[in-house]
C-alpha cells in the first residue's frame, strides 16, 4: 500500500569515495566511521528524519555490505515505517537489460518507479559526503514560496576557494542565472552544497530527456542543472550559513573530526532538538584507568584508555594500554593501541591493532621537510607489529611486521 | 538442550522496599545502574542470551518507569511479532503489593503461562547484577530430571542480610533443606532467586498451591517441597551483585570499576542491552581528568572524576572534583564543586561551589531533580 | 495546518459499563468488531491517519485484552523510536473506575503529556465505528483560535441513549449551552468526545481544575466553561456508529452490511489497521453458500451464511444455516445448526443439529469459550 | 555486533523466471503471488521462521522492487531482529571491479563475507519458487548425524517424469554415489529439490576453487555438486514426502494454486503450528452480496463479489461484479472482473481490469482443437476492454481494447 507523500529523499551513496583510499578498500563512502559513534549517512539521515521526511531511497552500489547491515531495518533513525521507511536500492536487472547507475541523475532515473509509487509532489537529493545539520523542511518551504522548479542550497565560501567548487551565480531574489562548475575566474562564492530540492514532475522530465540524450554524462551538476537553466527554468540558491564540510579526502576528513573538539566549533552533537541518530554499540560506559589521561577529546562507550590521549576521538570499543600516546587522532572501532606505542596525526581504521612501541605518524614540528608531512593513516583489520614505524602522509592497507619502517 | 524453547517470567517488585527513596517512585528493577543500565536489564539479558523469546514481567506498582524503559523490548530483541516482552500488570480488583508472594503473583498470570509455547520456564527476580549463562541451568535440568532447578552461589552473608534464602544440600547436589535469613555470619549456598522448572510442572504447582492458599515460592514450594521433591542446585561461579540495600547499591556500582568484575559482566558472547539514548560520546575539556572511573556517552567532564560512576548526560563543570561516587543521567555539577561518597539521582543540580560528603558505607543520597 | 505536531489522547475505559457481558473481561476499546477489527482499531487509526504519532491510552482496569491487541502498536505505525504508542495505567495508590472522570484521568498522567513534544492536544473516546479526517480538525483549531474545539454530528436521538451530550450553538458554531442526556426524541448536535486542545492550554486547565476538584470534562469544561471560554464546534458529516448498548453494538456490525457504510469506513487515504493474524484467506466448500455477508481471512464455510459478518478463523459446518449474526473469531458451528439474531464471542463452540434465535431488537449473546 | 550462529540460510531469489511470461515482466518470480494472500518466497521464508533459523540472506538482481518492499524490514516474518535477520543482497561492485551474479554458485562465492560475518557451521542454500512446507531443522539433525558435507532433500517423483530432474543416485544409507541431471535413463527416481545444507567450511573451500576455474558455468547443480561428489564429499540424500511443487511455469502455477482448493490436499495453509507468513493487506473482510455466489474457492480479505466464483482463487482487493463469471482460475490483488465478464481457466495478474462481457480463457471442453487449449494469461496492470475476447493459452502483457480478438 502506498499512500501519496508531499516529499521524499533520495540519497546518493554510490560512490566509492576512492580519494579517501585505505578507509573505503571494504566500504562505502557514507559508512566511513565520524565523530566518535557516527557514520557519515548519520548525518544526511537525521537531517530528513527531523525534518519530517519518513521516507528515504539510498541508492548504493560500491561495497553496500556495510552500509547495508549498518542501515539494517531503519530503526536506529525511526525509518522503519509501516508507511514509507528507509530502503537500499541497488542497481538491477530488467527484462530489457541491466545496468549499473551510470552518474547520478541516471541513478535517479532507473529508479523512477520507485518514487512514483509515494507519487511525491518534492523530491531532496542528498550526497552521503557532507557533514552538516540542516533543516530540509526550511528549504522546502522557501521552494514553494518562490514556486521554483529546483531549489539547490548554497554555502558562502572564501573567494579565493570558489574554484574549488560548483558556484551558483544568483540575483538578489535568490534566482540562479548561472552555473560555473569549478570556475578558474568565479563570479560569486556561492558554492553548492549538492542538496537540491525538485519539483518531482520538473525532474522526471528532465531525467527522462536526458536519459535519450547519448551525449550526457547522466550528472546532476554536469547535465541536469545546466539544461534546466538553459531552459529558463526557475532555479533558486537556498542559502545555508551553519557547518558544512566535504569528507572527501584524508585531510578534510581529519579536521571534521578535530572540529568536534573545538569548544566554540558550530557542529553540536548534543542539541536535544537535533539529534544525530545512530546505531548504538551494545558495550559498557569507557574506563579510564587511574593512570589513564585524557583531555580535550572525545571518548565513546567500551573504550579503556590506560594510556594518555589528547585532542582526539576515540570510537566505540577502543583501548589505549599503558604507557601508549594517542594524540591528534582519530582512533575508529575495536582497535587497540598496544603499550608504549604513539600515534599522532594519524586515522587508524576499525579493528587493528597497533603493536608495542610502534610509531604512526608525527607532529608537523618534529619534521624537517614540512612539506612531505601529512596524516598517516591505517586501513582497515591491519595489525601493525611492535616497534613498527608508520611515517607521516603514510597509507597502510596491509599487515606490518614488527620493526619495520614504512611510508615515508 | 538450550534449544528447547524456553520462557521467562522476571518478578520486578519483590525487593522494591530495601532501597528506601531510590524505589519510591520505581521499581528495584527500574533503578539506574552502572553508567547506563537499568537493573533489570541483567535479568533481561540472561533470558535473551539464553535463546528465551518469551518473557513476562510480572508488575504489581510503580511499573510506569519500567514501561518507559523496556518500551516494546526491541533494545532486548524482544520486539517480536509472536512472543517478546509482555508486561503482566494486576488484574482488576487484586491489589498486591511489592511483598505479595511469588506463587500468588503467577496464579494471577496463569493465562498468560499457559498460552505460550515453551517446554520450561525460567523464574527470575531482578534484584542482581550478574551476567549468568542460563541455558547452561536448563540444560542441566532438563538432563537431570529434577522437579525443580534452583541457581545458588558460595558467598559470605554477615547475619545482616534481610532477604536471605540458604541451601542444605547433599552431594548429588541435592536440596535438603531450606533456610531463609540465618542470623550468624558465614558462608552460605545462597540461592539467587532464579529457578527451573517444566512449564507443565509449574501449572500444576501453581493450581496446586492456589487451593491450598499458599503463596510464596521460597517458604511453600523450596522449603517444604525440599522434604518430598527433586529440587536440584547448580551452583554459579560468575560474580552476583546483589542489591538488597543502598549500601549494596552503592558497592555495587563501585564494584564495576573493578576489571575482573568488568570482564565477567561484559562478555562478548552475551552482551548487556540497555535502552538507547542516542547521545554524543562523552567529552572532555581542557584540563579534565578521569581516574579509574566509568564514563557514560553524553558526559561532559570538565572537573576532576575518581573513582566514580558518570552516567550518560552528566556534567561536571570546571575546578570540580567529584570522587567515590554515582553521579546519575543528567546530573549537573557546577564548578568549584567537591564531593565525596554522594549517589545524585536523576537531574540533579549541584550549584556552585557546594561541598558535600558522605562515608563509603553511608554514601550520600541526593534525590530525583533535587538543586542543592 | 495539519503538519503541526499534534499528539493523542484515547480514553480506553469511559463506556465498559454499557455493554453487559461483552465488556466484563474487556474494555469496550477491546471488543472486537466488524469481522477483524476492535473498536479501538477506529480512533486509534484515525490518530494515526492524522499524522499523529504520540498517543497515549489511559486505562483504567480491565486492560490485559487491549494491552494483548495493541503489542508495540506497530500495526498503527505507532511502534516508534521516540512517542509511538504509551499505554497509561492508574498510578499507584489511586483507584480509578470506568466512570472516573475524564479530568482526573488526565490529572495522572500529566508528565506524561508535559514530557512529550505537541503543539496540539486531542482527546478522543473510543466508544465509536467512524473514519474521520481529524486532521481537518487540527486545523479548523489552529485558525479559528478557539480555546477548544470538539466534534459534532446532527443525530436523531430517541431519548433512551444513557451517555450523550448535547450542544446549542451559535451562528458562527461556538457552543452556547451543553445539555447531557436529553429525555425526548429529536434532532440534536451530537457531541462526538473528540476534542482539540493546545497542549498549554490543556496543561493550564488539568491544573486549575485539579486545584477545585473539578474531575469531569463534560460538565465542568464543557457545559461550564462554555459561559467564559471559547469552545467551537466543527460538524462531521461522515457515518459514526456509536456503541452504547449491546443493541447498539449489533446494529454497528449489521451496519457494515450497507456498501455506502463500508465505502465511508474503509478508504483508501485512510486505512483502518488492525492487529495481524496471519491466517489463510477464507476458504469456500463444495455447496457452501454466503449471501450479504462480510467475511475474514480464516474463516471456513460449508453451509449458509445470510446477512451475517464472519470473524477470522470460524468455521460454519455443512448443512447449518446462520442469519442475521455476528460469529466471533475461532467460534465453530457444527453441522445442521440454525442460527438467527444471534452474537457469538470468541472461540464458541456450538454443536450439531443446535437451533438459536434471538430478535434484531434484542440479539442473543454467547459468552466467550462457552460450548452449546 | 555479529555473534556466531550454528546455521544460516541463503535464499536464490535472482532468476528473471522467464517461464512465467507476462507474471514476472516487472517482478522476479519470488515475488509471483500465490494462495490468496502469499508470494512464493513466503514459503522458505516461512520454513526458515518456522525452523529456527533467524538470519537469512536473499539474492536478488533482477527487478528487486517489488519484493525488496515487500521484504521490508522483515517484520512480517519475525525477521526485524537486532541480531541477524533479514538481509537483501544485491550484486555490488568492489574496488577491484564488479559484477553480476553469474550463477548460483558465484553468487553465493560473492556473498562470502556476509556468510563469514556469522560464522556458521552450516548453510542451507534455498531456492524461491518452490511451493512447500518443510522443516529444515530435521533435515540439519540428519546432516550433523550422519556427519555431511552437503545433505540434499530429494523427493520420489513417478520414474517416468524423473528425466525432467536432477537425479540424486543413493545407496541404501543414503550417500549419494552419482548425480544425472535430467538423464534420458534415470537410474532412480529420487529428485533433487534444489534445497542443500553444506558444512560451510567445505562449501567455502569448493566455491572459492570454483571461483577459480573458468571452465565453470558457477552452477550448484552443474559444477559444485559434481565436483565434490568427484572428490568424494560425504553427500547424503534426504528424502521429503510432503507436497512440494516447482512453479516455474504457468501451468505448475495454475495447478498448485487449484491444490489449494482441493479438500484432500496436504497443502495445508491453516495449520497453526506451521503458519506461513506474509505482508497481510490492510483491507477490510470481504463481502459477498445477496446475488454473489462464491463455492469451492478461496477468496482474501478486501474482495467484494457480487458475480459467480467457482474453483478459484481471489487475493486481495478483487472486485467481481454482477454477472460476471470467474470458474476454475487465479486473480491477483486489485484486479477487478468487470459486469458480465467471463474467466474461465486464467490467470490473471495484479491490478488488472478486465472489461464488461469481456471473455478470457475457455473450458478445455469448448475447444474442439484440444491441443491448443492452455492456460490464459492476463498480465500486471492490464486493461482488457469489454466484450475483448482472450482466447486459451494466451499470454497477455499490454492493453486489449474493446471487442478485439487476441492470441488464438
Amino acid at each position: 500500500m502506498f499512500r501519496k507523500k508531499e516529499w521524499i529523499a533520495m540519497l546518493l551513496a554510490g560512490g566509492q569515495g576512492s580519494r579517501l583510499y585505505a578507509l573505503t578498500q571494504n566500504l562505502a563512502k557514507p559508512a566511513v566511521p565520524f565523530g566518535g559513534k557516527y557514520r557519515i549517512i548519520d548525518f544526511p539521515l537525521s537531517n530528513c528524519v527531523n525534518s519530517g521526511i519518513d521516507t528515504v531511497g539510498v541508492l548504493t552500489q560500491y561495497q553496500p555490505l556495510t552500509l547495508n547491515e549498518y542501515l539494517g531495518t531503519g530503526q536506529p533513525w525511526d525509518l522503519d515505517r509501516i508507511d514509507g521507511g528507509l530502503f537500499v536500492l541497488p542497481p538491477y536487472q530488467t527484462a530489457y537489460g541491466s545496468d549499473w547507475y551510470k552518474g547520478t541523475a541516471n541513478a535517479i532515473y532507473q529508479n523512477v518507479r520507485f518514487i512514483d509509487r509515494y507519487d511525491p509532489e518534492y523530491v531532496v537529493i542528498l550526497s552521503g559526503d557532507h557533514i552538516y545539520k540542516m533543516d530540509y523542511s526550511k528549504m522546502l518551504a522557501v521552494h514553494k514560496e518562490k514556486g521554483a522548479d529546483c531549489t539547490i542550497a548554497v554555502l558562502e565560501v572564501p573567494l579565493e576557494e570558489a574554484s574549488r567548487f560548483g558556484i551558483m551565480n544568483a540575483r538578489a531574489d535568490g534566482t540562479i542565472y548561472e552555473f560555473q562548475e569549478k570556475p578558474k575566474e568565479p563570479k560569486s562564492n556561492l558554492a553548492s552544497m549538492g542538496i537540491y530540492i525538485f519539483t518531482w514532475k520538473m525532474l522526471r522530465k528532465y531525467l527522462t530527456e536526458d536519459e535519450a540524450d547519448p551525449s550526457s554524462s547522466k550528472d546532476f551538476g554536469k547535465d541536469i542543472i545546466p539544461k534546466m537553466l538553459g531552459d529558463g527554468a526557475r532555479m533558486i540558491a537556498y542559502p545555508f550559513d551553519g557547518y558544512w564540510k566535504d569528507v572527501g579526502t584524508i585531510d578534510s576528513l581529519w579536521e571534521a573530526n578535530m572540529d568536534l573538539l573545538n569548544p566554540n566549533t558550530s557542529l553540536v552533537l548534543s542539541d536535544p532538538s537535533w539529534k544525530i541518530y545512530a546505531r548504538n554499540p551494545v558495550m559498557p560506559p569507557h574506563y579510564v584507568s587511574p593512570e589513564g589521561k585524557v583531555q580535550n577529546s572525545m571518548v565513546a562507550e567500551g573504550c579503556s584508555v590506560y594510556g594518555e590521549v589528547d585532542f582526539s576521538v576515540l570510537f566505540a570499543g577502543v583501548t589505549v594500554e599503558e604507557g601508549a600516546v594517542v594524540r591528534d587522532s582519530i582512533i575508529m572501532p575495536n582497535t587497540t593501541i598496544k603499550a608504549g606505542a604513539k600515534v599522532e596525526y594519524a586515522i587508524v581504521a576499525e579493528n587493528t591493532v597497533i603493536g608495542e612501541d610502534a610509531t604512526v605518524g608525527c607532529r608537523p614540528e618534529s619534521m624537517t621537510d614540512r612539506s612531505s608531512w601529512g596524516i598517516a593513516v591505517v586501513g582497515y583489520n591491519v595489525k601493525v607489529g611492535p616497534k613498527a614505524v608508520i611515517g607521516p602522509k603514510a597509507m597502510v592497507d596491509r599487515d606490518i611486521p614488527g620493526g619495520e619502517t614504512d611510508g615515508q | 538442550m538450550a534449544n528447547k524453547r524456553a520462557m521467562g517470567i522476571i518478578f520486578a517488585n519483590m525487593h522494591d522496599g530495601f532501597l528506601g527513596e531510590l524505589t519510591s517512585h520505581r521499581s528495584l528493577g527500574a533503578v539506574p545502574y552502572g553508567g547506563r543500565y537499568r537493573v533489570i536489564d541483567f535479568s533481561l539479558s540472561n533470558m535473551t542470551n539464553a535463546g528465551i523469546h518469551d518473557v513476562g514481567i510480572i508488575t504489581h506498582s510503580n511499573y510506569q518507569s519500567l514501561m518507559d524503559h523496556l518500551g516494546s523490548g526491541r533494545e532486548w530483541d524482544l520486539a517480536r511479532k509472536w512472543g517478546g516482552l509482555s508486561i503482566l500488570p494486576p488484574y482488576a480488583g487484586t491489589t498486591l503489593g511489592f511483598n505479595s508472594g511469588r506463587m500468588e503473583s503467577l496464579a494471577g498470570v496463569i493465562s498468560y503461562i499457559k498460552r505460550t509455547q515453551a517446554e520450561f520456564v525460567v523464574l527470575s527476580d531482578c534484584d542482581m547484577v550478574a551476567n549468568l549463562d542460563l541455558s547452561a541451568i536448563i540444560e542441566e535440568h532438563a538432563q537431570s530430571g529434577a522437579d525443580v532447578t534452583i541457581a545458588y552461589r558460595k558467598d559470605y552473608l554477615t547475619g545482616e542480610h534481610k532477604d536471605s534464602t540458604t541451601l542444605v544440600l547433599d552431594g548429588a547436589g541435592r536440596v535438603r533443606e531450606v533456610l531463609l535469613n540465618p542470623t550468624h555470619a558465614g558462608t552460605y549456598n545462597v540461592y539467587l532467586n532464579i529457578a527451573v522448572m517444566e512449564k507443565a510442572f509449574l501449572e500444576n504447582l501453581v493450581q496446586e498451591m492456589a487451593s491450598r492458599n499458599l503463596r510464596s515460592f521460597r517458604r511453600d514450594v523450596l522449603q517444604e517441597g525440599s522434604k518430598f521433591m527433586n529440587i536440584k542446585a547448580v551452583e554459579i561461579h560468575e560474580p552476583c551483585l546483589k542489591i538488597d540495600s543502598i549500601r549494596a547499591y552503592y558497592d555495587a556500582n563501585m564494584q564495576m570499576l573493578d576489571p575482573k568484575i568488568r570482564a565477567a559482566l561484559f562478555t562478548r558472547d552475551r552482551p548487556i542491552y540497555t535502552r538507547v539514548r542516542d547521545e554524543a560520546p562523552a567529552k572532555y575539556g581542557l584540563n579534565a581528568a578521569a581516574c579509574n572511573s566509568l564514563v557514560a556517552d553524553g558526559a561532559v567532564i570538565e572537573g576532576r572524576v575518581e573513582n566514580c560512576i558518570i552516567f550518560r548526560g552528566a556534567k561536571v563543570r570546571r575546578g570540580s572534583v567529584v570522587k567515590n561516587s554515582v553521579i546519575m543521567e543528567g546530573t549537573i555539577i557546577g564548578e568549584q564543586v567537591s564531593l565525596d561518597c554522594v549517589i545524585t539521582d536523576k537531574r540533579v543540580r549541584i550549584q556552585d561551589g557546594r561541598t558535600l560528603m558522605g562515608f563509603h558505607t553511608y554514601p550520600l543520597y541526593i534525590p530525583k531533580e533535587s538543586a542543592i
